[in-house]
């Protein structure tokens, strides 16, 4: 076992979390603004998955995707810069949260209506296919979006052909305020792709190594061209839907049991709360990542200075990425229709 | 019975009051239960009247939407709530090819008391795909209704006229408005559903103007008046069919119309506006009828952006003054 | 067994027969126009389906829905009359072959967009749910049909909600030119199901009692509330998708196969054709309506005699259908104003 | 090199040449493939390059359309079709909120080179939902171009130039054109995709039409110049964006314009022409420009009635010499 991956995969849980918990607060003082999608809780979903994708895959993502675009290589800067809506952002500050892309990273995007990514990675791995290329597609998406009609769409047509795509589901068990036993009649998504002969599992999406595996996994089968797979990855987001969501249709039993996969139990004392607050968060949320690094020390693949470090390093990366996203100058008009017309190549109309 | 409402509980006023006063009436939606509403316009139902009649559904606007209508065959009055308009693309099918072709195509068999409501127009940084200004799609549809309230009053008057009506009627919010105030008088019997309203009159410059653009035409009005230019304001209200009466006799008297839209320019609602005025006004027109409208750009996220994309107080007061010089 | 069940089983594949194949002559002649998409090889299914269902229930159809439409009790007049476009016709001679409706039958029209009738279908048996009445929905739908997302979208909906509805697949194994294993990675159309807990099995398309059973069964459970379930009748039409496609992609070895099901064998000696003209179709298409005949005459539930009598008062039906249509008036264009105003109530417009 | 070709012929030519030239070209949709298209413009090409990029697909608008748009931004030339119009309502969302607004939102990172190629106006006798003119509502959509050929030589034209933009093009093809007859030189240099093109001369009045309608406006002015009336006719070619400068100089000729479209009125294509024209022109107009159009009726499957509903060289000469009384 490799003790610069475990690193890696620690540090980047690390990375997400403060990302994330940052932008609220810049959010909160008004420097982020429009909806804000935040990605506590879910962490060892993108780490462990984009950890075990080679840099010629593409990865098709949602508007909850800052984590994705980290983890991915798109800099904390870069994706900061977008958030505050600037001309260094990765999207020049046209596209914001919910609508980040790298091409050079293959990071085909964050779509904002629900069940478009589907399409999008079908779309880029027939050009695969028809190319015959050893690359896969990774498409994420959430537990409510497999209700959108694209989904069976797409994965009929991705097991028609054989296309290499990596479904991977984040079922956080909520499409907003709507858990998932009232949105749909099978709550086990894996077992949806029965409908089209598709191989799938779920996977206990709070145990970074078990996403891991599981992805590497399915990405060999898929890059050796045997067609898509579906992960079902269980996980759960501590915050609400978005920053303009309080949360308050979460039963507390539920929370506190969620509360429970913490093996730190630091949240016990907080069962009276029914939704957490910030400073409950700060130290619940870190449930899986705490549970990760303990482990790791345990195992003595990271001492605790290490870990400090990483820590550190961490937070030195952030705060690196606000001030440099705050100095980044705001776009002006001629860029936004620069953007638009990014495809026109010179041609003068009219 | 005059109160003081936010337009969002004007809507939630009117649902109630619906609900309550005939067991037919419906709601699905995403959200629009257990949560209340995306925009609180439901807020309270669920609680109220049952899962049965306040339905959170999974995020499938083609079928639930279609739903609406399958139940509105069977003489139900379904209130289907897409959460933003910028999700209605994906019921566009059951909208424009089953909702307002059924009745139609049916000979005549088949009413369709269906209410679809959405929030629409460009709230702030939504970026892209959530600022969208999608009405023109549903004008050119026969056998649509659009109604456009832009004050509490009318958001209470239409929703329950809408309801009550055996036709599709897509109700268009403004996300920007939920929370303005306004007095509603649920008492006042309402005008139809379709009339255009004078806001405010005067006899040198008509702007017309609908939904959230309306409050921007009051306050270009005021700053007008100011200048020695007595502006009428009117209120469509309604996009199709439009009121072309209360238009017309308004530009017969000032001689001039600025249309303001919150869509893009190129072919938006205002279009139709425009022709149709010129049409009928041409010899009374004194300078051809203007638009002051969002341009044609999807929306920027960066908030500087955004605002240069749409129409503002000081652009619509210069477009007025720039069509009396000429 | 009932005697009288079995003639009107068979006296409505008899007359569903004759009305389909003198509709394709009259648009031969040009007095139908527009889309015909007919429906012999097929009968077994809307015979079978629709001699289950109460007159309570509802009856959601497609494009190709003539036939639902006669087993569902409307006139062959009126719907001959409504092929002709005129005022007549179930729908006014505004609809045409592809949007036939009647209200007092439930029948709640025929949809020519692949993919609406799940969505009418649930909220029809959404109303009937929330009322808790004892009626249930019957939604035909095509095996082309089961990759719009529609599809899956009301599936969950009618499982999470438990409404009454039968859905029924006519699987014909072809989307207008490509066959199912070409547009669907799972070509048994029933096993989709899996994916939204629906109870599903498969049936024999061809054998009217088969589907009549199956039919009963699913209805009167459905009826008592236990929720929807799919039907997929395994079928096969002997035209082509509608008369303006000679259906020139469907190998002979394949066309052979279904002539093989025919008990007559008749049509053996026209397996030189690549596709059936007139005289062929005529023979070989009856296969499943002779060997209905045949299995009766042999168990003695009909006589020679009887089985003339339905013959000769099927063409005498149809014939008199034909005269009626073509002495209906067409309808003026206020009507269609009426038609598309008929919600109005009077309100006046502007 | 000329040949007279139909005009589905033409758009097969100009898909050959296109996918022969560029391995990236590659065509999916419903029966493009063995069955050869329905209304035969793919015919012989599956033969020729296999599955792969001639690809059937099974009937999910929404998600093959998105495919389109996945495989475009990988730098493929995807060219959809969609079987016809009626069902692009379905791939609304993949059209409006993905092709188009992602080389926006990547801040330029993304071209689109994709073409959505679909038969679409008034067949005969297909009834309320297969006779559909949704162009309209795609006009207001940034980022969206909009081609209406109405002659084989600018059906091959329009859809090699498409294919060769690396910007989103709808290519709106009429189901009553596809076997009409004309001549195609494929060596002759094309004009831009957008120019709006004179097809006959005059300097009574401009008649401007699109697609089919541009057949409709040819007839009725060769019935005018029998009348004395010299019509000039405008062909647009290009919905999005509109040729602005060759319509306003024959306008500033004529001094009287009238637009032909099959859009039903209200709100339709023509609404903008008229707005546009109106705004540039109103000194040079003698009279309002005028729209003949489709009735505000969805179609009737009678066919007697259906024809009532649509333009017709009758209307389109009494409406022109009722202009110029005025
Ligand atoms: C088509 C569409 N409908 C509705 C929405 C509004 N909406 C945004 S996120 C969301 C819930 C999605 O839930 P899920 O797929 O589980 O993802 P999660 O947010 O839990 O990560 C909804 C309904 C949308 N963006 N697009
Ligand atoms: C959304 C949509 N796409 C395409 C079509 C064109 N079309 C009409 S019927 C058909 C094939 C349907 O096949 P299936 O569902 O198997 O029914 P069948 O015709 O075999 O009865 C197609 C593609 C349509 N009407 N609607
Ligand atoms: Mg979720
Ligand atoms: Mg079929």
């Amino acid at each position: 076992m490799d003790r610069a991956r475990f690193h890696a995969l620690l540090r980047d849980m690390l990375l997400a979390r403060e990302f994330e918990e940052r932008a609220a607060r810049e959010y909160t003082e008004g420097r982020i603004a429009g909806f804000l999608h935040l990605y506590p809780g879910e962490e060892a979903v993108a780490v462990g998955v984009l950890h075990a994708a080679d840099e010629a895959d593409y990865v098709v993502s949602t508007y909850r995707e800052h984590v994705h675009a980290l983890v991915r290589g798109l800099s904390a800067r870069s994706i900061m810069s977008e958030l505050f809506g600037r001309r260094d952002g990765c999207s020049g500050g046209m596209g914001g949260s919910m609508h980040l892309f790298d091409r050079e990273r293959r990071f085909m995007g964050g779509y904002a209506i629900v069940g478009e990514t589907y399409p999008v990675a079908i779309g880029i791995a027939y050009a695969i296919a028809l190319r015959q290329l050893p690359e896969a597609v990774i498409c994420f998406f959430g537990d409510g979006a497999v209700n959108q009609g694209t989904f069976h769409e797409s994965l009929n047509m991705a097991a028609l052909w054989k296309l290499p795509v990596l479904f991977v589901c984040e079922n956080n068990r909520y499409q907003i305020g709507t858990e998932i036993h009232r949105h749909s009649a099978v709550s086990d998504v894996y077992r949806r792709a029965c409908a089209h002969d598709i191989p799938a599992r779920k996977v206990d999406g709070m145990d970074v190594l078990a996403v891991h595996e599981a992805t590497l996994e399915a990405l060999r089968r898929i890059r050796a061209g045997t067609g898509p797979e579906l992960l079902e990855m269980k996980t759960y987001r501590f915050r609400g839907h978005s920053m303009a969501d309080p949360g308050s249709y979460r039963p507390r039993a539920e929370l506190d049991a969620y509360r429970r996969l913490d093996p730190l139990r630091i949240a016990e004392h907080l069962a009276a709360q029914t939704y957490p607050d910030q400073a409950q968060l700060d130290a619940v949320g870190k449930d899986h990542i705490e549970a990760f690094s303990d482990r790791l020390q345990q195992q003595n693949l990271i001492t605790h200075e290490e870990l400090d470090r990483l820590r550190q390093s961490v937070q030195e990366e952030i705060e690196d990425a606000v001030a440099f996203a705050a100095s980044s100058p705001e776009p002006v008009l001629q860029e936004a229709w620069d953007a638009l017309n990014c495809n026109r190549n010179g041609e003068v109309m009219i | 019975m005059s109160e003081t409402l936010l337009y969002h509980q004007a809507l939630n006023r009117a649902l109630d009051e619906s609900m309550a006063a005939d067991d037919s009436v419906f709601i699905l939606g995403e959200d629009v239960g257990l949560y209340g509403g995306s925009y609180r316009v439901t807020e309270g139902l669920y609680a109220k009247y049952g899962e049965w009649r306040v339905r959170d559904t999974p995020i499938s606007e083609g079928s639930f939407t279609g739903l609406g209508v399958g139940a509105a065959l069977t003489g139900m009055r379904p209130v289907v709530e897409i959460m933003t308009i910028n999700f209605a693309l994906l019921a566009l099918d059951a909208i424009v090819n089953m909702a307002t072709k059924i009745p139609f195509m049916s000979g005549g068999q088949f009413p369709m008391p269906l209410v679809i409501r959405t929030p629409g127009g460009v709230a702030r940084q939504l970026a892209a795909q959530h600022s969208q200004r999608l009405e023109q799609m549903l004008m050119n549809v026969p056998g649509m209704r659009i109604a456009v309230p832009s004050t509490p009053q009318d958001a209470y008057w239409q929703l329950k006229q809408a309801i009550q009506s055996d036709e599709a009627i897509f109700l268009l919010e403004h996300e920007l408005l939920y929370f303005s105030e306004g007095t509603v008088d649920t008492r006042m019997p309402p005008p139809p559903m379709h009339r255009a309203l004078v806001r405010r009159e005067g006899d040198a410059i008509t702007l017309l103007a609908y939904s959230r653009m309306v409050l921007l035409a009051e306050q270009a009005a005021h700053r007008l008046v100011e200048m020695g230019i007595d502006a009428e304001v009117i209120d469509l209200r309604s996009l199709r069919p439009i009121d072309w009466r209360t238009c017309i006799q308004s530009v017969g008297k000032t001689h001039h119309a600025l249309v303001i839209e919150e869509d893009h320019r190129f072919s938006g609602a205002g279009a139709e506006i425009v022709a149709q005025l010129t049409e009928h006004c041409f010899n009374d027109l004194d300078a051809p009828v203007g638009r002051v409208a969002g341009l044609d750009l999807p929306a920027p996220y960066n908030g500087r952006l955004e605002a240069l994309t749409l129409p503002d107080t000081d652009r619509i007061v210069d477009a007025a003054v720039r069509l009396l010089e000429e």
